[in-house]
């Protein structure tokens, strides 16, 4: 498919007419921090090309922290009393642009749980249909970043239609990597113009450095290999559980944990069912009505949330592990228990197995 | 000034050869530059992973309720303040511990380093003769360290662990500040202006409970937040719902709150949850002549009264 | 799209008291439109989000047979918000039910088979499904001998004690009732915790699947009595409980080691729980 | 239309308070209609918790009432209540809640008169600041 080369002018002015059809979302400074948020027209140039990892993941925009899901009348008076009717929402065509290929790869990681062949989730699926993903190469990842390890890469496409990569002069090479990325330049023309030779070779010198600039975990074909009990009656649970305070911080800004709660909620004569992020970290996760609570252990929660990412999922899907390596966790966590590390030492305990 | 690690590696090793202790909480050094991990030490060839730097903002007394044993344990002036309300709670026993004192200069703040470095890909840091350097892509810079001290470190009055079995070094200068600049200036806006800026503070919230768990504190079976019959506080992130919990939680932490920042330091989001705690600091202390954790057979202030407490705002 | 989150309205026709002590009630589901019926087409095993709205959703095993037409059955025990909510609640009242969901007992197994169903206390709800659904006659002959037993803390505790009754005296099933204690002198069943009496009554393990459900300090003990019989794990068979949020295995808290309960149960045999996760 | 009338939700004690509003109510005294009583068995079974939820549900102030220092009909609770008071009542105004919602009185069960005067001061002190707009739990403002 078609490569392209653009200023950084003829990229700001690319999304500036995007923004004129349809919702486009980007990468902004919002405080301190990165964030993606709707941006219209005049706030295409505020768009952080150069932007590291947002706090939070764009997980958000596919599956909201908090999402209305039904809305209902508790008045008994109502004929429609507790009948449950979906929130409208805006589901037309949207873009998301800058979005780095970790993030986009892990919705792919997110598509296995929400769009299955006995159940789709109406919400994910629709939002995943309306939108275009303009991704941004990393081309200097970050000391937390291990994509590579994990299946990702910093120029990764698997989760993009497009690839945009700055080539360091600031112009950028424009590289449509799917058939909706087809249609989206088709429908908005990107300007620029054709990449040469020259600036195509500046883009995989750029890839074979970034990658390079990676430190490999290891192979982690062993997860794969032995057997999920191994793992799950490990010792090393006890070593990496210690530090964990059990908040949600980790879960929270992973591009790809999922879990959610539904939650019911009434104000006056009329209530809402939402659906909100959760966490294996709360005790509350796991416990039933009568009081047990499979999971009350917090060495049980912190197992939980690591063998779900490094084992159970490369089990029930056979498509390697659930992280993309975007470092986020390690970064935040307040203790520093660093996902790196749990996966050398389930490594290393498979060695000594052996 | 920070060659803690040695001693500590010392008493640890100690006290672990001597079956003083069952094992020792201390911080073994992170994996990535500004961070250190808790750690839980049982064996005497295991001390060398002990560490002491900077960057042990942590307070880990949290480590400490419902934990069995004799238990030894490295702590800071606010440390050691937590410890002594815990032990006022009764969720420690003074005696099953061994407090590893360690006067502390002052803790610092890795989100003022990416401030001034304009990044948080921090690649290294090193201390020394109260300059910082630190370096990453692009940068390489030397920072002055009393710039990028915790905020609560700033303006800590309890440097030196008030208990202690053993201190690691000679007690440092306690300083002498103004601990409610901001606080009064906050008193002084107009309830719009106040609710306003609340507003703003905690709209970033997104109930990680990262604040909570940090605390040592918060050790409740079961927290409020999670009580359903009645639901006291909606779980989303509505600005109703983040600003109940947050009240909550400071009001819960009224007289018992030592300043440590733990809360704010875990915070993923940056949001000052401090300045409610501070708030029912500064007004314990105005109303009760009470400062948290700092003699352990004071009765917190919540748990007691005085038949002449100020009631001018009662009817 | 098909929304698997949207309940089916449905109306609380009938509320019965199956225990002495008011805790269980059985509820009487009408569907509201008839093609939600239709639509609902499932196995005893399976289970159905009950939804509130305003309380909230819980995971209730279905208590009625297919065989059983115009109504849905759901025993209830008082628990928390939702359940206690549903207790106070009165005939006519509309909520919710979202299902069927999970996977049935392996009924293309079970048929040919013996069947053995041992109960305890308020899991009997999917084994009163099992056993109406195979004693049906258009089903009967599709399945060998059939024992129950099936067991409670006082005879008070019963459930669906007229039908219990009733299949006790017939011959095209063995029903094994019993108490762990009772002072009713006219008591003429079984006393006895459910393992003693199983083992007392020792039902075949040939050509046999046990279906196993109840407290786990009964499923503890009950399991190496079967062993005793003669049946492999692979045809024992129990079904699990976990809390359970979206019932369709995407929400991801009742998950044991790669399975999810909700949506690869809550039907599972020894073997399958053997090789995960001691964690449910 | 109509003046705008405030809800005010008054908590008061078993013992003084809430004997102090039936006395008044049996002496006829003239009082305003806006207050709802919820009956506790002491200002120190008070939980700051009520105080928010009450606020949450749309009530425009809150009245907490209970009996005399030293009058306590479980010795001391009212001593213990009071500090809560104290700093629960500053934390809300810190956060920008209007003074003018939040009450605190000792009122013994003979004291009818004041009962009656000081629910008029509520009453007019939470008119002062109109409809509460704070902290009111509405449908939450997500996608």
């Amino acid at each position: 498919m078609k490569r392209l080369v653009l200023t950084k002018d003829e990229l700001t002015a690319w999304v500036r007419r995007m923004t004129e059809g349809v919702r486009v979302f980007a990468p902004v400074a919002v405080g301190d921090y990165d964030e993606f948020r709707l941006v219209d027209s005049d706030q295409a140039d505020l768009i952080r090309w150069s932007y590291q990892n947002t706090r939070l993941s764009p997980k958000g925009l596919f599956h909201p922290q908090a999402e209305r899901m039904f809305k209902f009348s508790t008045s008994k008076e109502d004929p429609e009393w507790n009948i449950l009717k979906e929130v409208p929402k805006d589901f037309s065509p949207r873009v998301i642009v800058g979005m780095r290929p970790c993030d986009a790869a892990a919705l792919k990681i997110m598509d296995v749980n929400f769009d299955t062949p006995e159940y789709k989730d109406p919400w994910w699926v629709r939002r995943r249909e309306a939108t275009t993903i303009v991704g941004l190469a990393c081309t200097s990842p970050s000391s937390t970043c291990f994509c590579t390890s994990v299946n990702s890469g910093p120029f990764d496409t698997k989760g993009l239609d497009v690839l945009l990569v700055p080539l360091g002069d600031g112009r950028f090479l424009l590289d449509v990597v799917s058939e909706r990325g087809e249609e989206l330049c088709q429908q908005f023309g990107p300007g620029g113009k054709e990449a040469d030779s020259e600036a195509i070779a500046t883009y995989e010198g750029l890839k074979k450095k970034a990658e390079a600039a990676l430190v490999p975990i290891g192979d982690l074909s062993p997860l794969k290999e032995r057997d999920m009990l191994e793992f799950f009656n490990s010792p090393i649970w006890d070593e990496v559980q210690f530090a964990c305070i059990n908040c949600g911080v980790c879960t929270y800004l992973c591009p790809t944990c999922w879990c959610f709660d539904i939650q019911d909620e009434v104000y006056e004569s009329e209530g809402c069912r939402l659906r909100l992020w959760d966490s294996c970290m709360f005790p509350l996760f796991t416990l039933h009505g009568s009081g047990h609570n499979p999971r009350a252990e917090k060495l049980q929660r912190v197992r939980q949330r690591f063998m779900h990412k490094l084992k159970y999922y490369v089990d029930k899907y056979g498509q390697g592990v659930a992280c993309v390596g975007c470092g986020r966790c390690v970064q935040f966590c307040p203790v520093n228990i660093d996902i790196r590390e749990v996966i050398r030492l389930m490594l290393v305990q498979c060695e000594c197995a052996v | 000034m920070f060659d803690y690690t040695e001693k500590i590696r010392e008493i640890a090793r100690r006290l672990l050869q001597e079956k003083k202790v069952d094992g020792i909480i201390g911080f073994k050094k992170g994996t990535i530059p500004m961070m250190n991990q808790p750690v839980f030490i049982t064996s005497p060839d295991r001390v060398e992973l002990l560490h002491w730097d900077s960057w042990c903002g942590v307070n880990l007394a949290n480590y400490l309720p419902k934990r069995e044993g004799r238990i030894g344990i490295v702590a800071k002036g606010c440390d050691t303040r937590s410890i002594v309300v815990l032990s006022q709670e009764n969720q420690v026993q003074r005696d099953q511990l061994y407090i590893i004192g360690v006067p502390c200069r002052g803790m610092l703040d890795r989100r003022k380093v990416w401030e001034v470095v304009g990044s948080t890909d921090v690649k290294g840091i090193e201390e020394g003769n109260g300059k910082v350097r630190v370096w990453g892509n692009g940068f390489d810079l030397k920072l002055e360290r009393s710039e990028l001290l915790q905020n609560n470190c700033v303006i800590c009055v309890h440097r030196n662990p008030v208990v202690f079995d053993e201190l690691v070094a000679d007690e440092v200068e306690e300083q002498s500040v103004d601990r409610y600049g901001d606080i009064r200036n906050i008193e002084a806006m107009s309830s719009d202006e106040k609710w306003n800026l609340f507003q703003e503070i905690f709209s970033r919230c997104i109930r990680c409970y990262a604040c909570r768990n940090a605390c040592p504190f918060c050790y409740c079976p079961q927290c409020f937040v999670d009580e359903s019959r009645p639901q006291w506080v909606g779980k989303t992130i509505d600005r109703t719902d983040t600003l109940t919990f947050h009240l909550l939680r400071a009001f819960h932490m009224a007289g018992r709150c030592t300043d440590c920042g733990a809360c704010e330091r875990a915070c993923p989001v940056g949001i000052p949850v401090r300045l409610l705690t501070k708030k029912l600091e500064k007004d314990v202390k105005e109303l009760y002549g009470y400062e948290a954790g700092v003699q352990l057979d004071e009765r917190p202030p919540l748990d007691t009264y005085k038949p002449d407490d100020p009631e001018d705002f009662i009817k | 799209m098909n929304n698997p989150y949207r309940p089916y309205p449905v109306v609380i026709d009938d509320i019965i008291v199956e225990t002495d002590d008011k805790n269980l009630r059985t509820y009487h589901l009408k569907f509201l439109n008839p093609e939600d019926e239709r639509a609902f087409q499932f196995l005893p095993g399976q289970f159905a989000e009950i939804s509130v709205p305003g309380q909230g959703e819980i995971p209730i095993g279905i208590a009625s047979s297919p065989t059983e037409k115009g109504f849905l059955k759901f025993t209830i025990n008082k628990v928390g918000k939702v359940t206690t909510y549903l207790h106070n609640a009165r005939p006519g009242e509309v909520i919710g039910v979202r299902g069927p969901l999970g996977k049935p007992y392996p009924w293309d197994k079970l048929e040919g088979s013996n069947v053995v169903i041992i109960g305890g206390g308020f899991a009997f709800t999917t084994l009163r499904s099992s056993l109406v659904y195979m004693l049906h006659p258009d089903n009967r002959s599709l399945f060998g001998d059939i024992t129950v037993v099936y067991g409670a803390r006082n005879p008070g505790l019963l459930l669906y004690k007229d039908e219990l009754f009733e299949w006790e005296k017939r011959d095209d099933v063995t029903l094994h009732i019993t108490v762990d204690a009772t002072d009713d002198p006219n008591w003429k069943y079984n006393v006895g915790f459910v393992p003693a009496i199983t083992k007392e009554k020792a039902p075949s393990s040939e050509n046999a699947y046990a279906i196993v459900c109840g407290p786990p300090i009964m499923i503890k003990f009950t399991l190496p009595v079967l062993t005793d019989l003669g049946f492999p794990p692979d045809r024992i068979i129990t079904s699990l409980e976990m809390r359970m949020k979206c019932g369709i295995g995407m929400c991801g808290r009742c998950n044991i080691g790669t399975e999810y309960v909700c949506k690869d149960g809550p039907v599972f045999t020894f073997e399958q729980l053997s090789r995960l996760p001691n964690e449910y | 239309m109509a003046e705008w009338e405030p809800k005010i939700l008054a908590f008061l004690c078993n013992w003084c308070s809430y004997g102090a509003a039936d006395l008044a109510g049996v002496s006829r005294l003239k009082q305003p209609p806006n207050i709802r009583i919820i009956r506790i068995p002491c200002s120190g079974r008070m939980n700051p918790k009520f105080i928010l939820q009450a606020l949450r549900k749309g009530a425009d102030g809150v009245w907490v009432s209970g009996c005399h220092p030293g009058d306590c009909h479980y010795i001391e609770g009212n001593y213990y209540a009071r500090r809560k008071f104290a700093l629960f009542k500053n934390l809300l105004e810190y956060v920008g809640i209007e003074p003018e919602r939040l009450h605190f009185s000792w009122i013994s069960s003979a004291e009818a008169t004041k009962f009656a005067a000081v629910a008029k001061d509520v009453v007019e002190s939470v008119k002062k600041v109109g409809p509460s707009s704070r902290l009111i739990k509405r449908e939450a403002e997500v996608e």
